[in-house]
């Protein structure tokens, strides 16, 4: 079930997914294909699991949360055109360098608590990947909604921590999945360890 | 083709297809209400058909994302000097303040030996009058500004790590700060030259060089560098002007890199190594 | 006559009934762990019988308590000077601090007015960063110190009004506390000639005309006082004359009598009427 | 049962309790007499009330709080030798031109909170007149207890503002009579208003 353009390779000793494209941050390569490490993303452990995320070659997709690049590029090796949205600069001065070399790649300096702001510019997609560590991640999925196809998906990361530091983390993840209940139908809601502790793994449908 | 009348709301609308100042001011400054399928929209209105959309919109991102992000890292270089600054003033009216509480204490307790500890403990005495209890609250405003002194401190090590990773990495956050804050920006230390980086802080005494008379100063602000004040003075010309270079360096590759490069503090040290090998000969 | 050991503890032990040095010293710094028929032990011991015994200890006390009244109070003026000095520094360091957030508040907010109104918002502003926090906290300092500030008024003006009631009366807290400073303590001020008194403050003007060249100062701190600022400009040297004259008597009054003298008020008063007067004709 | 020395009179057209001596702070004066105001002396509140305290003509008197002088004057006018306790500088400094006048009223700026520092002055006295407005009044009453004869009493005016501004003046009364009790046995015990709102004037023997 992963994408076409993502393969499972065995590169410098190590096996796992890869795609094709310039490497970005040291990662293993060879023969142009790049390890895409688990560790690193959490779009790579849900791609590793098999889940269907609805990302295929050629997909349109919306990246919030983009932050230096690391998983996006990946996802831009392999998908359509994919808009990046990030709101911190520095990070952002990284990501232009991925971009530089993916034409596919649109990174967008923005806040993804406004979607209005990049509405001009994104068009609907098959897939929203969300990955932001600020409060209110189930307030940013749903204002984003307005940007999924009807048979689009949502492919969320879940960050505790960033929700309330104080909170037992299933206790959070519980309240989120509750809120996005309100514009989405859940379809799959997993644990994203050993790989990333606290982090919840969601794919959603536009409800 | 029908025209769709919201792709007027298009960060395409109206503009140029050759004219990427316009589509990047488009991209940033845009909005629109909802999304729309803009490549067709795009393609009906004869802005450009589907692949060259993408070529232009790739175009425009990429400009308006990287004209903003050195606006918005240029903002945080401002906003480091106003937290230096400030950092300064904390400190120095602290220290003022401290000297007037001294005085007072003395006035009372002919032994005060009036340090940061006598202040704390003063802060935290019961007064018996209403006099003495100015004296324990200006204590106590006086610990408040130096509990603000250190959160500055910490702003100003965050901030300048982020703005000037490099920078801050040889010099250390409050010089690397400072070295900005005297040159007005990050953007205006990376253009200045070594020699000028060595003695930014020390413009008085420049002058009065280049009147005559006076000699050329061998550092400004970067004595407070341990490279520099550490050094024996036969050799702190030469430590000066080896730590100028790499901080001048330094600021230039935060500011049209970005990136973090270890090995300029390497280099630094093994510099600096050499010019302290000779005092042991 | 049996000897009581314990006579040894009463004031006039080992005093000759002449020496009014030594017996009020004894009354002041002596101490005893338990009364006793002192009178009656006076008596035994041959310092003096009952009714001399009386007349000598009220000559003791009175001394005594005189001589510690005036320490007591100078020490009150010396504390007065502090509380002054701290308030004006408390001041200067707030306005300080308000020009260092109004250039950052103003990096912001281009339109930032920056009063204290300004700052008392911005203190409770709620912050959207740890650069703003900074901002926010630093405006709260400053109105922290502004808190000081009227606290350290109420202080001086109290402690003043304690001190120095006719100087405090002729020229309000601040003023007097401020004449009080710059002689060095009331004891001090009191000893001044009223021509001093009228230039205090304007130490360099008055040096420079001494030096020759400069003209003399009509006045010096006491320019703050509205019955000099007040008055028009070719009455100002007679205005500041006057009052002068008048804080130098109200010093001394409040030195070598303590007692508040409503008629000296009403004087100065009349003095400036006449003064004013002029401008009318 | 007033002391000797201290007349009813009416002067100016104000009738109460006088005594002889010179003028203090403006009172209302005949033939020498001095009428003692009962508004701003609570110990003039008890004698005029004809409430036994010991007071007489010639009683040795230590008084404890004697400010600027307006109630000890009237009771050296006709006591014996009486000691006048002050902590404050400014209200002695009045107190000093009070005494000038009376050769047997004996001023010593001192804390009544440190006995120590004027029993080497002090006599044992028939009369210990006590009001200092500050927290502790109970516990300065039991301080200066070793400077009353057997027979002596303790007269002590209680301000409840001092002790606790915060609270009942009935509770903070009841707390400094039960205090009290540790060291004297009370005889007297009640307000002294409409004169002097929340004060209590106390009459106690020692124990």
């Amino acid at each position: 079930m992963s994408p076409d353009g993502v393969a499972r390779k065995s590169i410098d000793g190590e096996t796992g997914l890869a795609t094709e494209g310039e490497p970005v941050y040291g990662e293993p390569t060879a023969d142009g294909w790049r390890l895409w490490d688990r560790s690193r993303s959490k779009l790579a452990v849900l791609l590793d699991r098999e889940v269907e995320t609805g990302l295929d070659d050629g997909s349109t997709v919306l990246y919030l949360g983009a932050a230096s690049g690391t998983t996006v590029s990946h996802v831009a090796d392999f998908a359509g055109p994919t808009y990046a949205v990030e709101f911190a600069p520095r990070p952002m001065r990284d990501l232009l360098d991925v971009a530089a070399d993916r034409e596919n790649l649109f990174p967008l300096l923005k806040d993804a608590r406004e979607p209005e702001s990049y509405a001009h510019v994104v068009e609907p997609v098959d897939v929203i990947v969300q990955d932001v560590a600020i409060r209110g991640q189930a307030d940013v999925a749903l204002a984003n909604r307005q940007f999924l196809r009807e048979d689009g998906r949502l492919v969320l990361s879940v960050k505790a921590r960033s929700e309330d530091v104080t909170r037992d983390p299933e206790a959070v993840f519980e309240e989120v999945e509750e809120r996005l209940a309100e514009g989405y139908e859940i379809e799959y809601a997993e644990s994203l360890e050993p790989f990333h502790d606290d982090h919840l793994g969601v794919v959603a449908t536009p409800e | 083709m029908t025209h769709d009348e919201s792709a007027t709301d298009g960060w395409f609308a109206g503009i140029d297809p050759g004219d990427t100042d316009a589509a990047q001011a488009a991209v940033r400054d845009g909005s629109a209400t909802a999304p729309r399928d803009w490549p067709t929209l795009a393609a009906e209105s004869g802005f450009a058909e589907r692949e060259e959309y993408y070529r232009l919109l790739h175009e425009a991102t990429m400009a308006a994302t990287r004209a903003e992000v050195r606006e918005r890292e240029q903002a945080d270089d401002q906003q480091l000097i106003h937290a230096i600054r400030a950092l300064d003033d904390c400190q120095r009216v602290a220290n003022e303040l401290t000297e007037r509480v001294g005085e007072w204490a003395g006035s009372q307790d002919a032994d005060a030996d009036v340090d940061d500890e006598y202040i704390a403990a003063l802060a935290e005495r019961e007064p018996d009058s209403p006099m003495e209890d100015r004296l324990v609250s200006l204590a106590d405003r006086i610990v408040g500004l130096q509990e603000e002194s250190r959160s500055l401190q910490t702003v100003v090590e965050s901030t300048a790590t982020s703005v000037a990773p490099n920078l801050t990495a040889l010099a250390g956050p409050e010089l690397a700060a400072r070295l900005i804050a005297l040159a007005g920006g990050l953007d205006e230390l990376a253009k200045k030259p070594a020699g000028t980086v060595q003695v930014l802080g020390a413009e008085d005494a420049l002058f009065a060089h280049l009147r005559g008379g006076a000699p050329s100063p061998k550092h400004g602000i970067i004595y407070t560098h341990e490279y520099v004040r550490g050094t024996r003075p036969e050799d702190r010309g030469s430590a000066a002007r080896a730590l100028a270079g790499k901080l001048a360096i330094a600021a230039r590759v935060d500011n049209y890199a970005g990136e973090y490069r270890p090995e300029l503090e390497a280099e630094l040290d093994d510099r600096m190594e050499r010019i302290r090998a000779r005092e042991n000969q």
